[in-house]
């Protein structure tokens, strides 16, 4: 099992025809993933490989019954792609663009929540169900199939993790990289009672950065869980007021520091790693491997 | 983005907000021109884009054009947090009976905008809403259908406001709410509305934050950008594009790609720094950053004097580790780096890239004070190497 | 019976201070309708004679379990009034304020109905439950209590057929003005049906005119209906193109002209009277008496 | 409120929509100087606020300056429907490849926006929506989130729109609802919107709906209203701002209060008429009308040389019949109303109405030929008496 997306899930690529869009529709489709359209508008009619395009979500679904979509366009028109995607009836919506104004994506994120869909970034790596399906940008090579759900606020990072739990020999059941913006569509919370509900994960490793208060509010949830979390906080050193790299990560207020989070989660019964490498020995441990 | 109070007070001036008469001055001479032309008292504000200016003695009322001149000297020049105050606001002042806040900010957690109320204005609202929550007024805006009057009455008679004036306030808020929509801010605030001894209302000091992401859409708005880097190094690198972002007291010089994975990276010397290591910095490469960036970000680390030694931590994804390591090979060759660099590259072309720093035969030194790089397996290896660095004296 | 309102109706009075808001409170009580508040912002605390003016609907609702309002407000303050009534729960919101800019009105009719409330109006002298309540500016002494519900898109021409049924002694169940605007909350359709479920009513009198569909709809619902609908339609003098004294009559196409709704209404079986008298006749008729 | 076709461009520019260069001339000379500094051919154009100015002749196309001047004194002083036209649009021509229909209204049923496109454009488009209703493209606004390019892409490549085509289209009708939503509009139209040989569009034809209602709110709107009326006795109306329509062929003014009162009471008179008696006018009083209102309104009825007798029927809620009584006598001695009135009044305050008009003593004459005028208790007793009166040969 997996969380979210599986074997089963068919995927669109909005903006397939883009230099970036083609590549990781490829490499998804290297991967296993049934991509089965392609929507770019004016476009529809032609081909990506064996892909075919087609001018709107609405059509591509009614075609091929595509039930989620990966995006990859332009900042200015990845808001109204998401719009299409999740009215044309998309499930799972994969959001990688970077840039998006986020008064788009206050409209973007409520709609998604009033469709019963879920929508992963923006400005995301995105998920993926090793072996199953992959929808987004992560390099595939790393992830290993197990019993280990990843949920990660950095892109990089999580990869770093991913890495050390396959190389421990601890694969992974799926991996989200949520985003690392302002508004995102999916957070800690929304996919923590999927990960206790899914029969093959068996612990939860959550990495998280300062900025927000997305810990927390996990932390609240996590404290009814039975599932195992592991935890890890990004930006302890990071100094208050300035912004770490992507807009999601700057120190705003007193909840949004390193030490809150890490004191929220501790609460409740979540160990919280000091270092990367320590994530992979207290996975293990809490597995009983 | 930021911009200075006049911008902002120029915004809401188009938006029919109650704004003092104002004008900025350059020098002391404009200073005293403007001022002839209002009525005294006026109100000599320094332009500077951190918060903290009145106790840093940057604001100043004048009893007369000639004394708003004098005052403006000391103003002129004041260093304010790092930044230097190189224009004014003069504006006519009023005569405050009473002092609210009014604010409108994006509600990250709720994914709403949020409009706050204070009867408390002019002081710090985030030390309002720690030590008397109850005097704070919030309403969330409904995403779909946006704000409504009757929404903001609601909320300001719960939060104490007299009635007359809440429905004065009501008008306020929903111009300041119509500035937060047509201009994509992150943050609009009037801090503080002042109700002067004539009863009428002032939004006496006037603050907008922009989201970054909408500035394409709002082309009226770049010129209003300013720098708000006080440290050169960070100035430079915000000229060339570059996430940076310098820390105290640090002594390495850390690099790498994607802002969590640069973070963790610091936090990591930090740890095994045993206090004598610490990080200096947060560059951040990005996703699929070319040979030049690279070469660029090492230049920029090694700016800050106080960088011994420099941790170079990539997992490629999109970034592939021989393009990172063709732009380590540049700057060695074409920068005086002076110092060495511990290099961790795993993920995409890990292999090529690798192999690219190895057969450079710079790394070929026994000692890494001699050898200008030093390619590890994993962030574990570079604790000892990085001590050695920092240990020995330097020079 | 009766349909919307009745005499466990309780009713506050939005802008019941001013000079019209004032009048007709004072007839609605003098009638017997139980007007339990009233809602000025910034008047709270006042009394309009013996009933308590609050700041807020919301302070109304809560403390005088007001279930209705009627807005007599200035029309670019009437649409948030009635958006206050709704956001507070009441369940009937009638709308009489004229010259509602239609663009607010829009969002007033889909909040409406989201909330599942019936607001009626705007532009309209509202509604009456002889005997039981009254909530509007109808002259009262017109009405008596009966087997009649009578439907119209006008006031004075609603206040002349009403008064002609009660001369006739025919009483009526409910009256409802639904208001002359072109967009209004409650047309003929949405209280068809709540006639035909009324046990008290026997038969239904519906005053029509030019502009619009609203007959045509309610010929589509009148199909299903068990009970008697007798109908009117103004305006078959009127020329088109022109704008007969409101925004709504106006004839702008084929379908909103005078014969189109009689063909309509004839087409399902209702009679179309040709003068105001007629009506009662008809009525008689389709009573049995 | 309809505006004129050069102010509708106006706004349309202000928008970014993309209006051919176009200026407005007041006489044939202003044409001349106009044409000059474009470059040929022009178009010259009617402003006038009806439909149908095309084949009325009030479009013209000219090779060049000259003969834009000399074409244009053909039209301006043209009588089109009724309007006078005393203004043209001077514009550069486009060279047509292709017309396309774009619209957005008000959709009273739906209660929503709604947003229509054809490739049919250029022509009447209801007549296209009855004739080949595939070609018409509509699309709802959802009232709470507004209107997203994909919904109008949806739409126009479901309409048979190029798709290529599709994409610009969708751009000018995102600011065209911009348009909309911003100015209230009850109907904002682009027909044609031409496609030139060169592939760029144009909004060829401007047209705006202004919803009445919202107008307060619109202060800069109100210096483009202009008189619709072609009628001078609806122009007189609309000054004293009675809502008054004038109809053909009829000779019994009708005056009420309520407009579906009114209405019924017209379609009364038409019905017992016998072709003999017809309504000449709609005038309804209002709700709550003074006697000052009612003088006025028999003023205007009377106006009408063709009436010869006055329908007056009142059914009092707001409206008080002592009021409208007083009405009667006023313009009674203040007038010279020339036909006799047949008066019903009904509701609030009935019988002080009818003692008022009774006890002044005007309708002792027996016959109504004599009197100024008659009382009656319902509308069925009207009919003999207008009968009569109309029957007689006037004089």
């Amino acid at each position: 099992m997996s969380i979210l997306i599986d074997e089963n899930t068919k995927v669109m690529v909005q903006g397939i025809t883009g230099r970036e869009g083609s590549f990781h529709a490829r490499q998804m489709i290297k991967y296993g993933t049934k991509v089965v359209a392609g929507v770019v508008p004016a476009k529809g009619g032609q081909k990506m490989d064996d892909i075919l395009v087609y001018n709107t979500c609405e059509e591509a679904v009614n075609e091929t019954g595509a039930n989620a979509s990966m995006i990859l366009v332009p900042a200015s028109m990845a808001a109204d792609a998401a719009l299409e995607a999740l009215d044309a009836g998309c499930k799972v919506v994969v959001l990688i663009t970077e840039g998006i104004p986020a008064q788009d994506m206050i409209e973007v994120y409520h709609r998604a929540k009033e469709e019963g869909a879920a929508l992963i970034g923006p400005n995301c790596p995105g998920i993926i169900s090793p072996g199953k399906c992959k929808i987004g940008i992560l390099p595939q090579d790393i992830f290993s199939k197990g019993p280990v759900g990843v949920v990660s606020r950095s892109g990089t990072l999580t990869y770093e993790i991913a890495d050390g739990l396959t190389k421990a020999g601890i694969g992974q059941s799926t991996v989200i990289g949520v985003g690392g913006d302002p508004i995102i569509g999916t957070s800690f919370s929304d996919v923590l009672e999927d990960f206790e509900n899914d029969q093959d994960t068996k612990a939860v490793v959550l990495v998280g950065e300062i900025g927000g208060n997305d810990e927390q509010a996990a932390a609240e949830i996590i404290k009814n869980l039975r599932i195992p979390v592991i935890g890890f906080i990004g930006g302890r050193t990071a100094p208050p007021g300035k912004r770490m790299g992507h807009a999601g990560a700057i120190i705003s207020g007193k909840g949004s520091t390193a030490d809150a989070k890490v004191k929220a989660l501790e609460d409740v019964g979540v160990p919280v790693c000091d270092t990367v490498a320590e994530i992979t020995l207290k996975t293990k441990e809490m597995l009983g491997l | 983005m930021k911009i200075h109070e006049h911008h902002a007070r120029d915004i809401f001036k188009k938006y029919g907000l109650p704004v003092p008469e104002a004008e900025v001055a350059n020098n002391p001479e404009e200073v005293k021109n403007i001022a002839r032309g209002m009525t005294p008292p006026v109100v000599v504000k320094a332009q500077v884009l951190v918060g903290g200016r009145g106790k840093a003695g940057g604001v100043k009322i004048a009893e007369n054009h000639d004394d708003a001149m004098d005052k403006s000297k000391d103003i002129f020049g004041l260093l304010i947090k790092g930044l230097r105050v190189e224009k004014v606001l003069v504006a006519e002042a009023v005569d405050i009976e009473n002092e609210y806040y009014l604010g409108i900010l994006l509600d990250r957690d709720k994914k709403k905008h949020c409009v706050i109320a204070s009867t408390a204005g002019g002081v710090d609202i985030e030390q309002v809403a720690e030590e008397t929550p109850e005097l704070i007024g919030k309403t969330w805006v409904d995403p779909a259908y946006g704000l409504h009057p009757f929404e903001i009455r609601n909320m300001l008679f719960d939060a104490g406001f007299d009635p007359k004036l809440a429905l004065k306030v009501t008008g306020i808020l929903m111009k300041l709410y119509k500035v937060v929509i047509e201009n994509d801010c992150s943050l609009a605030e009037i801090n503080p509305l002042v109700q002067a001894k004539d009863g009428t209302l002032w939004a006496i000091d006037a603050k907008v934050n922009f989201d970054d992401s909408s500035l394409y859409r709002h082309p009226e708005l770049k010129p209003l950008k300013e720098s708000e880097e006080t440290d050169p190094i960070e100035k430079e690198a915000h000229a060339r594009g570059i996430a940076y972002v310098r820390l105290e007291d640090g002594n390495v010089g850390v690099i790498g790609n994607g802002a969590g994975l640069v973070m963790a990276t610091m936090d990591e010397v930090k740890r095994f720094g045993k206090g004598i290591a610490k990080p200096a910095n947060f560059l951040d490469i990005g996703g699929g950053a070319q040979a030049d960036l690279v070469r660029s970000a090492l230049e920029l680390v090694t700016m800050d004097q106080n960088v011994k030694v420099i941790l170079i931590n990539v997992f490629g994804g999109i970034t592939r580790c021989d393009e990172v390591a063709k732009g380590i090979l540049q700057a060695i060759e074409e920068v005086d780096l002076k110092v060495p660099i511990i290099i961790r590259l795993a993920g995409t072309n890990e292999k090529e890239g690798r192999e690219l720093l190895i057969y450079s035969g710079l790394e070929k030194y026994l000692d890494i004070k001699n050898a200008p790089y030093k390619v590890i397996e994993s962030l574990e290896q570079a604790a000892p190497i990085i001590l050695e660095t920092i240990g020995v004296p330097a020079q």
